[in-house]
């Protein structure tokens, strides 16, 4: 007969003393009961340190807190390890005050139903077993791949931190795509300058380890274990032992080159900030001939990208005021869902540039050598009857679409993180806070997510170097053993689990001396054997425990035997 | 010559040899056979008598072949590996030279979850190119397949496979035609032809090889009855093209049927002019009597009596 | 058969379903009275067995509470989980019980109400169904 | 890194405000977290869950996830009912004198965030839009309200449920009426949200979205939109409405708008009218920029100091933000805050 | 490896009718690997056979075991004192575990609960492709490596049939056919020669398993 000491938190008086007064009579009357005390506000410290004091006379096997939802208690139980004389995980809650009390209709089902659930926690708490807690040393070593915008920034900031960090970079230089812009929307700098100066200060930061033509090729081990064989330039590869990974790889962009897209007059946005850029005014030169009438086609692809929108309306300015053209938008919507856009957008307007709303897309056509843009403008209803509006046009600029680059499948198979429906890294979930990965020690930042304006990556980039100082500047990661744990003897090594494992936690490892291939001549050993949960990277989820057909993997924390009791059920 | 029947010696004297086709009846009916020799006979100068095509059973194509025989017109045996095992084919072989066929079809044979028998259990004992070979060694070693039983009599076939353009890996069509060749066939029918440019593109291939003087290729042709038919050949029956021109023609033709019967014609016009290209084969299913009209509107008519 | 009150197994997902019921207690929403809350850390969790389990060992009725799908704090759990009641419906209809007496409830922290509801809505369509006869 | 003693005042409980309080945590960094109100959360606590089939992607799960996460921190003191007085000092060296009810409270802190938030746009300021004057018009914030703690969708002045629904969206934003020239950057989604989740629980309800333009938020949203143009039940008009007419007896509401497919002023009657209310900064939030001797951003909001007055600006307040962004935001926020505290350190 | 996949519990219940107490035997092999007959499918099983008999008021006790492998002798005798206590025995293990039971126990009805379907390949988690029919004489060598026996509807040696079209075979449109696959992979290799020599008439009798039980006797290993 198991002993389980007793806690009534009363919660300041939201249960009524009549009612912890039967549970009283209730409680003391169960035979496994060694004692049971009543606490006005249980998660109070004072509180807390009275229970501790309690709990020092030792001899129980569990206890119960009967009270309020366990989310009040838990943590401070758990999480946070409260110095108490007993496993953190010796304690269960019977959340009498929001399942019994509060949803019940009259006081007598209340009662009924507390006692049910006390008894029921009493069982499930009698299977409970202690769980310790483990700590991992984490080195201050970090991989970032991917040498744009956010991988420099991020790299910057995490440098600055004190964390050392590897920027790897496929292509010969960094900067990514925002070297083919020329100025920002939002602030009064030349990209190239602020740029440059970023990537000097990146180029000689001691922390940073630069590595150019450099790709990644294998990635074994997890958090704070993780081994990442790369490849350079002249085919050299080298492991890097790293705590956490950062994908910043960015996104490509591919250009519509069917029937008239090809004409060398419809242009795209990088090539129109390449001409702003190196054009010194007053006027617009293209063949000699100066530019007088600039078109924008937007929303032909990516309509849910603002970039291209904030680029035009921000180009069409530049072309309004300092080369005289006249400019014309043409977009689905004015998307201005960005600081600043909307008073950018009126002055547009206010200095001449056209907008036109379209809903079927505009049709180009060649006139003597220029491009005639003929579009049925929605916003103007009155002018219907002039449907549609024709434009002449010496440049007609259009997006690109923005995809996934090339590589971006490999490397989620590489780091064995998920693709979203998309193509690019991860899948939208609101639970992944943005710069999370489905795997504990690996983020994804920037465009490579989805592609986003420069000053969002910018955000992100702290956001993320927040994360990885976060995780890392204790020194040590520290957690419970409350995960899933493989039984190698029961285990079929059918690869069920680490298919399904979310998070990546579960490969097939070699267990003592248990299959255990050498390829003779190499003498590589085979990791083989049965399937291992990698306990810091494990979330408890419980997924794989559910899945495994040889019933060989247990949820440490939530036993069967302990769901069974919930259900009250008890053979 | 192999077996001296009549196909044979049209196509040796180096006739434009013009074949049928013929289905058994889903019974013993021998009325059914008559009938349908009537529409035949005179047109063509054999007629293939089809082994439980579709894997839909019929009356037992040696049988039919033999009444055909009986009632004067030179049948084509088809035998598939479908439903007999190497025993039963070598023995069917014995049984049907007997009873005076001269001309039989190796093939593998539809398979058997298209017909009205889909539990059966597919034999597939040899394929197509086997059987073709194991025909070739009866006939010209005198043994059964294996090489060692001396066989009591002799057998004399003249050996044809079908062969389908139409199918895929293109590349390898030719080539699958090359190994029947090696395995001793003398005239092959190919799978019926609507894509004209591939079957052209295929006979180029057949011919840098020089299959085309290996063996006699009869094209095979079908007259189409009606847009439907079409629409429905070229979505559903694999290993046949139909390209979609011709499927308007029919569509949009006021008579569909005489619009079908015209391209037929066309068609063998133009498979005539294709060297090595020795004949056409008419599969005029259930449709048996339009194969006398099409044969006298190409101006293959009369047949020629050859000996 | 009237005073027959059905017994369900509410497992509630800690990232969803668990909150709600609380979320429910606070708002002082109405229960029916028959319901056992078991709470797992993610619906991904609940093993097929539990459901069949359920039912063998006396409930009439069995509720999964599960996060939306591309809601899953672990990301695929919901999505195993209703995979795992497809099995148990295959099951349930070969051996003649109701599959409905096995139902998948998607929602979120914040929906208490819906909770409720849909506990309700349960427990009044396992009255017009009757007991489970497949029960020990 | 001895950052331990180093103490951080959070003003604001909002989701902002908590996020900061909990990347702190996560760093080894306690603070202090102060609200107005009685309980944590701020504006977004108060909405409802917006999936349909699936999950729309709202957010509003992750705030409640995260207020009950804050609870149970014990590194993190969270004082509810509680305002800034006064400030002293500077650059990292503030005392802040704090009010909770009678009790005074003085408080010396490294660095103090403001995530004080924001308000929705008043509505009434709308007269054309008889906010305040017709039950039926109400705000997409009432909605939220009704959704989350109801369950339910009824019509105020009978309870009964509407059967055609309108939301007006920019009310308050993008107008030059009122000097708003900023776009609020989330009601679209917002809007769309709630419609589908309606027509999800009541397929018999149908629903019209009057707007400017369409504002995408984040990576599923043309997926949604598709969507929403797919379904038949909701209307999509490119149209602000001019004015809404009560009809007394039927508790309808007629409004006039220019409809693009004819290209004519049109009326159309519907049962409630759903007000999507930008942000606006809140007068305590105004209040604090004074105390703190910050500056407004032409549109109103707060302007972030350089990083050595020790104060950092964050969340909505600084900007419109949903409650991704904002998180986004709180997070890199945590990190200057970081940054200042090593650098003093 | 074995792929097999559980009979419908219907079917299952009617030849267990006559017995109220049973042993349910699964096997911690293939079949568990193929989510088949496993120590979960044992329990899962045994959990809807109770709820089957109660509901038509004819209780049925269910003993649940799985072995790490049922085809082994010593496997089967392992059981034996628990098959001595029941009426009759439901094994989820393929066809060979069921009769290695049925060699050891004359005197208890065994009954299979799965039907063994094929030796076969994963393909993604929970779809399986058949690979191998066991034929007893290989001819992957000749064929690039991919086995027209188990992968072409007619077991055909030279080369697809008229139906393969667009690559896909034409008794299952969803099927890839077998010899695009071989034509495709000997063309990578460089090998299309291999397609070009006739393969003569397969030997399915003495070296295959068209001639009756076959067995593999190695004289040096026989105690």
């Amino acid at each position: 007969m198991p002993r389980i000491g007793i806690f009534i938190d009363t919660l300041q008086g939201s249960i009524p003393a009549s009612f912890q007064e039967k549970i009283s009579d209730y409680v003391k009357k169960l035979p496994e009961i060694a004692f049971c005390l009543e606490e006005e506000n249980l998660a109070s410290s004072e509180a807390l340190s009275r229970m501790g004091k309690r709990l020092e006379a030792g001899g129980l096997d569990g206890i119960v807190i009967i009270g309020g939802s366990p989310k009040l208690y838990e943590t401070s139980f758990q999480k946070l390890r409260h110095p108490l004389p007993l496993n953190p995980y010796l304690f269960a809650v019977a959340n009498i005050r929001e399942q019994a009390l509060w949803l019940m209709l009259e006081e007598e089902a209340a009662l009924e139903r507390a006692k049910t659930i006390i008894s029921k926690t009493i069982r499930a708490v009698s299977h409970s077993k202690p769980i310790e807690t483990q700590s991992l040393p984490l080195k201050p070593d970090v991989l970032i791949l991917g040498g744009g915008i956010t991988g420099i920034s991020i790299a910057q900031e995490l440098a600055k931190a004190g964390i050392h960090v590897f920027l790897v970079e496929k292509g010969t230089h960094l900067g990514g795509k925002a070297l083919e812009l020329h100025r920002f929307y939002n602030r009064p700098l030349e990209v190239r300058k602020w740029m440059d100066e970023k990537i000097s200060v990146v180029k000689n930061n001691p922390q940073i380890t630069l590595l150019t033509q450099t790709e990644l090729k294998r990635l074994e081990g997890h958090l704070g274990r993780f081994q990442a064989k790369i490849q350079g330039p002249d085919r050299t590869e080298t492991v890097l032992a790293v705590s956490a990974i950062v994908a910043a790889t960015g996104y490509a962009s591919q250009r519509e080159t069917k029937g008239i897209y090809r004409h060398k007059r419809v242009i795209v946005f990088p090539e129109m900030e390449k001409l702003l850029s190196e054009t010194k005014g007053p006027s617009l030169l293209w063949d000699g001939k100066k530019i007088e009438m600039v078109t924008y086609l937007l929303d032909g692809v990516n309509e849910d990208i603002k970039v291209d929108s904030i680029n035009a309306v921000k180009q069409a300015l530049i072309l309004q005021e300092a080369f005289q053209c006249q400019v014309a938008i043409l977009c689905k919507d004015v998307k201005v869902a960005a600081d600043g856009m909307e008073r950018l957008y009126r002055k547009a307007r206010e200095k001449g540039v056209l907008f036109f709303k379209y809903e079927e897309p505009p049709k180009l056509s060649i006139v003597n050598g220029q491009i005639q843009v003929d579009v049925k403008d929605t916003a103007a209803i009155q002018k219907r009857e002039q449907w549609p509006v024709s434009i002449l046009s010496d440049f007609v600029v259009v997006s690109e679409a923005f995809v996934p680059t090339p590589e971006t499948e490999s490397l989620s198979g590489l780091l064995k993180i998920h693709l979203g429906n998309r193509g690019f890294l991860m899948e939208d979930n609101p639970q992944l806070l943005r710069v999370r990965s489905n795997r504990r020690g690996i983020f994804v930042a920037g465009a490579c997510r989805f592609p986003q304006e420069v000053s969002e990556s910018l955000i992100e980039a702290r956001a993320v170097t927040q994360e990885v100082t976060a995780l890392l500047s204790k020194g040590t990661y520290t957690y419970d053993l409350a995960v899933a744990e493989v039984d190698p003897k029961k285990c079929a090594v059918c690869y069920t689990c680490p298919r399904l494992c979310p998070h990546s936690a579960i490969t097939v490892e070699k267990y003592g001396e248990k299959n255990v291939y050498i390829t003779s001549g190499t003498g590589q050993e085979t990791k083989w054997g049965a399937a291992k949960v990698d306990p810091a990277s494990c979330y408890g989820c419980g997924i794989c425990v559910a899945e495994c057909p040889a019933k060989a993997i247990t949820l440490q924390h939530l036993t069967d035997a302990q769901i069974y009791a919930q259900m009250g059920m008890m053979e | 010559m192999k077996a001296g029947s009549n196909l044979e010696k049209v196509l040796e004297k180096g006739l434009f040899a013009v074949t049928g086709e013929l289905g058994p009846p889903k019974g013993n009916d021998v009325s059914v056979i008559k009938r349908k020799v009537e529409l035949l006979k005179g047109y063509v100068d054999a007629v293939n008598v089809t082994d439980n095509q579709t894997a839909i059973v019929r009356m037992s194509s040696i049988a039919t072949s033999s009444l055909l025989i009986q009632m004067g017109l030179e049948p084509v045996m088809q035998m598939t590996t479908r439903d007999r095992n190497r025993i039963a084919i070598q023995s069917d072989i014995f049984g049907a030279t007997a009873l005076g066929i001269k001309n039989m079809l190796c093939l593998t044979g539809d398979h058997h979850t298209f017909g009205n028998q889909v539990d059966a259990k597919n034999v597939h004992d040899l394929d197509s190119i086997q059987l073709i070979d194991c025909v070739r060694t009866m006939r010209d070693q005198g043994t059964l397949l294996g090489g060692e039983e001396k066989i009591e009599g002799e057998i004399k076939l003249f050996i044809g496979a079908a062969e389908n353009p139409f199918g895929d890996p293109f590349e390898f069509r030719a080539i699958r035609l090359g190994k029947k060749v090696a395995a001793g066939v003398n005239f092959i029918q190919t799978q019926c032809i609507y894509d004209m440019n591939r079957f052209k593109e295929w006979m180029k291939m057949v011919r840098d090889r020089g299959l085309h003087e290996k063996c006699h290729i009869l094209a095979g042709v079908t007259p189409l009855k009606s847009g439907g038919m079409a629409r429905y050949m070229a979505k559903n029956v694999s290993g046949i093209i139909i390209p979609d021109e011709i499927i308007d023609r029919v569509v949009k033709a006021k008579k569909p049927a005489e619009e079908g019967i015209k391209i037929c014609v066309e068609q063998i016009q133009e498979l005539r002019e294709i060297e090595g290209v020795h004949g056409v084969h008419i599969m005029a299913i259930e449709w048996e009597q339009m194969t006398s009209k099409i044969t006298e509107m190409v101006g293959l008519l009369p047949r020629p009596k050859v000996e | 058969m009237s005073a027959f009150d059905p017994k369900i197994v509410a497992f509630c997902c800690d990232q969803s379903g668990y909150p709600a019921a609380d979320m429910a207690g606070t708002l002082k929403l109405k229960l029916p009275k028959n319901v056992e809350i078991v709470r797992v850390p993610c619906a991904g969790r609940i093993e097929t067995i539990y459901l069949l389990k359920a039912l063998e060992k006396g409930a009439d009725g069995v509720l999964v509470f599960a996060c939306y799908e591309e809601n899953c704090q672990f990301l695929r759990g919901n999505l195993r989980a209703k995979g795992r009641l497809s099995y148990a419906h295959r099951m349930l209809e070969k051996i003649g019980l109701e599959k409905e007496r096995i139902e998948i409830c998607h929602l979120a922290t914040n929906s208490g109400a819906k909770w409720v509801e849909t506990l309700r809505r349960k427990s009044e369509q396992l009255k017009k169904m009757g007991p489970n006869p497949g029960k020990l | 890194m001895q950052l331990e003693e180093k103490e951080v005042l959070i003003i604001g409980g909002g989701i902002s405000g908590i996020t900061v309080a909990l990347e702190l945590a996560q760093s080894g960094i306690p603070s202090t977290l102060i609200e107005r109100e009685p309980s944590l959360g701020g504006l977004s606590a108060s909405f409802c869950c917006k999936a349909s089939e699936s999950c729309n992607k709202c957010f509003a799960c992750v705030v409640d996830k995260r207020i009950s996460e804050i609870h149970q921190r014990q590194d993190i003191s969270i004082m509810t009912q509680t305002e800034v007085m006064g400030v002293k000092g500077n650059g990292g060296k503030h005392r802040v004198s704090l009010k909770k009810g009678k009790e005074r409270i003085d408080l010396k802190a490294s660095a103090v965030v403001i995530a004080a938030g924001i308000n929705p746009f008043d509505a009434s300021q709308k007269v054309e839009y008889g906010y305040g004057r017709f039950k039926n018009v109400i705000t997409a914030k009432d909605l939220d309200e009704m959704l989350r703690y109801h369950g339910a969708l009824f019509r105020p002045s009978d309870g009964k449920l509407p059967k055609t629904i309108t939301f007006f969206q920019c009310v308050g934003s993008r107008d030059e009426s009122i000097g708003n020239l900023y776009c609020s950057q989330v009601c679209c989604a917002y809007a769309l949200r709630l419609i589908k989740a309606i027509r999800y629980q009541y397929p018999e309800v149908k629903a019209t979205f009057l707007y400017m333009d369409i504002q995408p938020a984040g990576a599923s949203f043309q997926q949604f939109l598709t969507s929403c143009r797919e379904d038949k039940g909701i209307r999509l008009i490119r149209s602000l409405p001019s004015k809404v007419y009560h009809s007394p007896l039927s508790d309808t509401l007629r409004v006039r708008f220019t409809d693009p497919e004819r290209g004519e002023v049109v009326e159309d009657s519907f049962d409630l009218i759903v007000l999507s209310i930008g942000m606006v900064l809140s007068k305590e939030a105004k209040h604090l920029t004074e105390l703190f001797g910050l500056n407004l951003t032409e549109d109103g909001f707060i302007a972030s100091p350089p990083p050595q007055t020790g104060v950092f600006v964050t969340g909505a307040c600084s900007g419109p933000k949903d409650i991704d962004r904002s998180i986004l935001h709180a997070k890199s926020a945590a990190f200057l805050v970081q940054q200042h505290l090593r650098g003093r350190s | 490896m074995i792929k097999a996949e559980q009979k419908p519990i219907d079917e299952i219940l009617k030849y267990l009718n006559p017995y109220n107490k049973i042993l349910l035997s699964g096997c911690g092999a293939c079949v568990t690997v193929c989510h088949a007959g496993g120590e979960k499918e044992v329990e899962l099983l045994a959990s809807g056979l109770r709820m089957a008999r109660q509901k038509i008021g004819k209780k049925i006790e269910v003993l649940e075991i799985t072995p790490a492998r049922q085809c082994e002798p010593e496997f089967a005798l392992e059981m034996s004192e628990t098959i001595e206590k029941v009426e009759a025995v439901l094994s989820i293990s393929c066809g060979v575990g069921v009769q290695t039971l049925v060699r050891h126990f004359p005197k208890i009805p065994i009954f299979p609960g799965v039907n063994t379907s094929f030796l076969g390949e994963t393909i993604t988690h929970g779809v399986w492709e058949e690979r191998c029919q066991a034929c007893g004489n290989c001819v992957l060598e000749k064929t690039g490596g991919i086995c027209p026996i188990s992968r072409c509807a007619k077991q055909l040696l030279n080369g697809p049939c008229g139906g393969s079209s667009k690559g896909k075979c034409e008794i299952k449109k969803e099927a890839d056919c077998a010899w695009q696959l071989i034509y495709d992979r000997l063309k990578a290799l460089n090998q299309l020669y291999k397609m070009e020599e006739i393969i003569p008439a397969k030997r399915w009798g003495v070296e295959s398993r068209d001639s009756g039980l076959r067995r593999i006797i190695r004289e040096d290993l026989k105690v």
